[in-house]
């Protein structure tokens, strides 16, 4: 009985599981065209400044979170350059939204996804896609209908990776949107208050075993769907 | 109704928690709050944060946002207080008298004393002040392991990682496996206190009725349960 | 169709610097291993942007480094069945047949596809995946897939080297027909000089990067002088015939080839068929008189015109045969025997069964 | 003039960037041996508990780094169980050392590196492996021979992912060992000092600067590096 | 040498179960695409367990599934030479070549490796990365590291496959050579006759995962009853001969095959060495008195002792010449013609040069 009541969780935690698992799905999922995109660049463009876009792509790595937090508040603030042009233009606001949380777990977990899937179209056999162009299949084509199926696993390793990290990131997103509750205070950000004040242990440690069971689903998930990709690849 | 929205202390998430549904069960209205490290929230109201109230954990990041006019001056006030503590591993709770020139090297007997980053933490800077003053600094500079925040330096104790530690008394308070082992002067370090004020671009009408409720007696008994001091009239 | 190709090319070490044309048909690529075969045909199939040179097709301009035109391969639509298959691996056999039938228009009917598949006897496969395929499988569907693309020019490397004799001979009459019946151009390489007298009709002989001969298959696969790359068993003279009139004896065709008349066994043929006949040097006999009673059909008159040695203790005698130059390779030792001299009149013996194709 | 001054750094700071490198050189190649054996076992294992690992080994990046640095300072602190152990048994120290901070970086950096080793090793063709072994090599010897210089762009992705990550990560560290200049202060750990007080911003954007050179100079590398292994593979 | 096998298989629709033991030697595996030849391989490789069966070798069990003894690829030492290349893309052409050199005991010595790389003609490319090797010269790379891996068991599978005849022509008789000197025992699959032939002791024929035949080179490639894979155009006798005294004339070897006597060209042979002879059925004439004035050297009487149609208007008629079975394929029309009837005496004629392994 006593168990089961430390292990109820509040009406506030709640809201920040659902909100976290919007945070790191929306994240993951509007970071892969991008990440696509820039794994594409990077694994087969011959074009000056690749070596300057992979530099960026690894910044949030290797930037303290604080920092990226902060230029992410500078850039993408409702007074940042970024945010102000956004807004303006196609009226999505970051600033202190569960967007910014989005934006700023997307942007952590951007080299982990590029990384994985880069990987991958690196170790794509590129006689595949020949013999694809071969039989009348333009660039597009080749990459939709073979480039893209051999890589899912990489895809969905660098998916997973960027969730897992959406999951435990809390330095940039507290630092860019605060810690509002039921608007951007995630599951790491409210396990993060908890460790702040006197007696929070107990909390934390809750909010711990509930986001490592969330990311444990979602691993196991991920690692059941690369598998069956990488068997329709291998046909066995 | 908009909820009124605070952007605190992260230390002080326990108190004010606990006025806030006070003053949510009293006005009816609603409040949330926000906690996070004080700078970290100061830039946040530079960049237009939709906050109505900041209360810092220390006087430089009030002194920031009230630097560029981001601050109603006339509604800054201090709110409370803290003490600053010596602690110990609960196991070895031997009291030590903290006064000009004490011997705390002998006491650390080769360990690290656990504290606030020095340069950093308000914790830290407060700590570092007192040792100064009390003339005993220099000798255990080098044995300081400064933390991120006070919590983590609690922790260090705590965990017997470091023999002694120095923390607000409120968080040394709650915690059962350390002691306190001695408090020092109020009068060996700048003022320990947490401002409030309204911020600028509040629009809330509600937002002065909150900071005056928080400053109410009907608060204080909640702050002090946490240890704190209250230092609002 | 004209196919028009001149390039040049570096591979490290390995040159490549081949000009020739190519009209509709099958053409043959035939070349010892290592000669730049499989380079050339990359370069057709867009694989390889050639240093210099152009490739043109009815006219239009498919590389032209000198105007930096280039089409990108899948406007092509030359499409390849490479020597290592290369089947997608992700689709199962019937989607790797199927792939090039997007992009295809008209697309490949169902009846097409039956047809290919059937031949190819791949029908127990379509709903495997491909990875765990056998070689010659491997192959066959990997040849299905290039067919069923529909292209404008099929580029063929060795796609029957991994396939049993009898597997073989069964694909090859499709591939005739696919010549014959179809305007699709062939080019195809090849290390059978079986196959390639079957199905091509114009050899392009590759030494080291170069061309080193090209003419028709018969110029190109008959004796004397052609190429390394024929081995001894193989070597003899290709001649191009035509079916005759019907003979009284349905079982017998008579066809006219060159200046020689030659019978062949089978009723399948019709008349003014044409075919490429290949008399393997080993396999005619010399005799200094008529033989009778003999169960070859073909005894042919001839004159002995040359001799030249072949290997240890064996000559290839030419004769020209009302016309027709033929090579028949005896032991020296029966040379002896029957006294054979420049000039003298000999009688060639052909079994009708060796003239099968 | 002003501009070199602002440049110019003290030697607490140029002692920081030496530590910095130290414990991120040391963190990547301490751990390149362990992430290795995982990634052989999460690729190719089919043993019981494979998931389980591969859920400890993602760890690090699930959880806050708060708390992972809090798990390292209960397990590896002077009182943990393991840290007790392994200084009684090997003298080696984690608390309050700079090896603690190689430590919280290693692990930060674990899950990165072997994802990336991981996919490596899932896109090696087996067919290769089993073509050495019928030539006599034994398992050991075709690991050697074979698979690792086939995945050595991976373990040059993963290295180069745990170095940045170790450049930027600072979470972890500061709970487990502090921030004690010259023993366990990191760039990071500078970086972070600066952005807590007020006016600090330049200090932080100048320090800042030094790891991001830092670090492209060995993200450089490990391009080259990758591309000439890669270079060696395709035999190009 | 005995390889002792004994196992069954399955593979989702296919199923392999096959048993058989072979002596020291070459054993062909011969059989259609798909037939299972591969998935055997592999099983002798070591690359897949078998679902149940034993393999020995000279009594030392290499896999058993009743006792669960099951020997690993490596210690097994089966080098295998694979469908389709396998070279390592990391190592140069040399270092492939020499990879089984660091596992063998004694290693390959210098003269040794100089011997390989000259005959499979790889000295050029020792130097060279195996990326853009062309298919030959990969399968020749392929070839010569498993031979340098000194192994105790050579598998093979379409090993030649992507070469050209007058390369195949070159490695074959190396191929004998390693049977012949060294007492390694090969397991070559192949599709060609030719191959097949000249190299192996015994044959097995695979059909559908099942052994359907197996036994000496002359009675699996001799007609009737030979294999399906082998095509219309190789069918034909193959006899095991021995080579008699020298004769007067240098240029001729006499060998005695069967009860027959037969001549080849060439001196290269030494009286009592062994050798196969194929003679294809479309290589033979028959004639119903024996002809004069022939180039042919080989004139044997015999006795018709039946006949089979072989495909449209041919027959393939058995002869018994001197108690050795030949088949020679005519036509129907010849047959009527010469009047063939069984039991009557003819005499086949057999071109010397046809006897050309
Ligand atoms: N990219 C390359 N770089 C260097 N050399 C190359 C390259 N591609 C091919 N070569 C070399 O060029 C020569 C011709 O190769 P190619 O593959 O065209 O031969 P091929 O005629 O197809 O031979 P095979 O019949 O054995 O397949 C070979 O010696 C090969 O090693
Ligand atoms: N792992 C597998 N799973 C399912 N079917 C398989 C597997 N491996 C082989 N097969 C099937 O078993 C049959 C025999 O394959 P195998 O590769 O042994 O043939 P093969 O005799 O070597 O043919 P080829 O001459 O074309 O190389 C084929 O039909 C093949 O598709
Ligand atoms: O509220 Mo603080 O910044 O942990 O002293
Ligand atoms: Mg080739
Ligand atoms: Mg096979």
């Amino acid at each position: 009985m006593a168990t089961l009541d430390w292990l109820a969780l509040s009406d506030a935690e709640w809201t920040a599981i659902r909100l976290s698992l919007k945070v790191s799905a929306v994240a993951m999922l509007a970071s892969l065209p991008l990440a696509l995109l820039a794994a594409m660049a990077l694994a087969r463009g011959r074009f000056w400044g690749r070596s300057l876009l992979n530099g960026l792509v690894h910044l949030p790595l290797i930037l303290p979170p604080v920092v990226t937090g902060f230029l992410l508040l500078i850039l993408f603030g409702r007074r940042g350059p970024v945010g102000t042009f956004l807004e303006t233009y196609t009226g999505l606001v970051f600033s202190f939204r569960w967007t910014g949380a989005a934006l700023a777990c997307a942007v952590m977990g951007f080299p982990l996804m590029v990384r994985s899937i880069r990987l991958s179209i690196e170790a794509v056999d590129g006689r595949l896609e020949q013999a694809a162009a071969t039989l009348g299949a333009s660039p597009a084509w080749v990459f939709a209908t073979i480039t893209l199926p051999l890589i899912l696993p990489g895809i969905i390793a660098g998916m997973i990776l960027s969730f897992a990290k959406a999951m435990g990131e809390f330095g940039a997103t507290i630092t860019f949107v605060s810690n509002i509750p039921g608007e951007t205070q995630t599951l790491s950000a409210a396990i993060y208050t908890f460790t702040q004040v006197p007696g929070g242990d107990s909390g934390a440690l809750r909010l711990t075993l509930v986001s490592v069971v969330l990311s444990m689903a979602a691993l196991l998930l991920s690692e059941w769907l690369a598998t069956a990709a990488a068997r329709r690849v291998s046909g066995t | 109704a908009e909820k009124v929205t605070v952007f605190a202390a992260a230390s002080l998430k326990n108190a004010l928690d606990a006025v806030n549904d006070a003053w949510q069960q009293q006005s009816g209205h609603a409040v949330t709050a926000s906690y996070a490290a004080s700078s970290a929230l100061a830039k946040q109201i530079e960049a237009g944060a939709p906050a109505d109230i900041f209360i810092s954990a220390d006087l430089a990041w009030m002194d920031y946002v009230a630097g560029k006019t981001l601050i109603r001056e006339d509604s800054r006030s201090t709110l409370l207080g803290n003490r600053l503590v010596l602690v110990a591993p609960a196991a070895d709770a031997r009291p030590v008298e903290i006064g000009e020139g004490f011997d705390l090297k002998t006491r650390l007997a080769g360990g690290k004393l656990a504290m606030g980053a020095v340069d950093s933490v308000p914790a830290g800077k407060y700590g570092k002040a007192a040792l100064e003053k009390l003339g005993v600094w220099s000798s255990v500079e080098k044995d300081v392991a400064g933390a991120e925040n006070v919590r983590a330096a609690l922790l260090l104790v705590s965990k017997s990682e470091a023999p002694l530690g120095i923390v607000y008394e409120t968080d040394a308070a709650a915690d059962p496996s350390v002691k306190i082992v001695g408090t020092f002067p109020e009068s060996s370090h700048p003022p320990i206190v947490y401002p409030i004020a309204i911020l600028s671009e509040s629009t809330h009408p509600e937002a002065a009725a909150y900071l005056d409720f928080v400053r109410s007696p009907a608060a204080k008994p909640l702050f002090e349960a946490q240890g704190f001091t209250v230092l609002a009239k | 169709m004209t196919l028009d190709v001149s390039v040049r090319h570096r591979l490290d070490a390995f040159s490549l610097d081949i000009a020739f044309s190519a009209e509709g048909g099958i053409t043959a690529l035939f070349g010892r291993s290592g000669s730049g075969k499989t380079s050339l045909i990359r370069i057709l199939a867009g694989l390889i942007r050639p240093d210099e040179g152009h490739v043109r097709l009815d006219g239009e301009t498919i590389i032209d480094t000198a105007s930096k035109a280039v089409t990108p391969p899948h406007r092509r639509r030359f499409a390849t069945v490479f020597q290592e298959g290369r089947l997608f691996p992700h689709l199962s056999v019937r989607q790797n047949l199927l792939y090039g039938r997007w992009f295809s228009r008209p697309p490949a009917e169902t009846g097409e596809i039956e047809r290919v598949v059937g031949l190819l006897g791949i029908a127990p496969l379509l709903a495997r995946p491909t990875a765990h395929l056998s070689g010659g499988e491997k192959q066959r569907v990997a040849i299905g897939r290039a067919l069923l693309a529909r292209p404008r020019l099929l580029l063929m490397d060795e796609p029957l080297a991994a396939l049993d004799d009898a597997r073989k001979a069964e694909i090859l009459p499709y591939l005739e027909r696919l010549r014959d019946e179809t305007a699709i151009p062939i080019l195809y390489v090849s290390h059978s000089v079986t196959e390639v007298t079957q199905l091509a009709d114009r050899v392009l002989m590759i030494e080291n990067g170069r061309l080193t001969a090209s003419g028709t298959a018969s110029d190109m696969l008959s004796l004397p002088g052609s190429s390394a790359a024929i081995s001894r068993r193989e070597a003899g003279t290709v001649i191009e015939a035509t079916v005759l009139p019907h003979q009284p004896d349905p079982r017998i065709v008579k066809v006219a080839a060159g200046g020689l008349t030659l019978f062949l066994a089978g009723t399948a043929r019709q008349p003014g068929q044409r075919l490429r006949l290949r008399i393997a040097a080993r396999d005619i006999l010399l005799a200094t008189k008529r033989p009778e009673g003999l169960s070859a059909l073909n005894i042919i008159e001839g004159v002995m015109t040359g001799m030249a040695p072949c290997g240890q203790d064996q000559i290839d005698v030419t004769l020209d045969c009302a016309g027709t130059r033929l090579t028949a390779r005896i032991t020296t030792v029966s040379a002896d025997m029957l006294a054979l001299t420049s000039g003298m009149p000999v009688h060639a013996v052909i079994k009708t069964v060796a003239l099968d194709p």
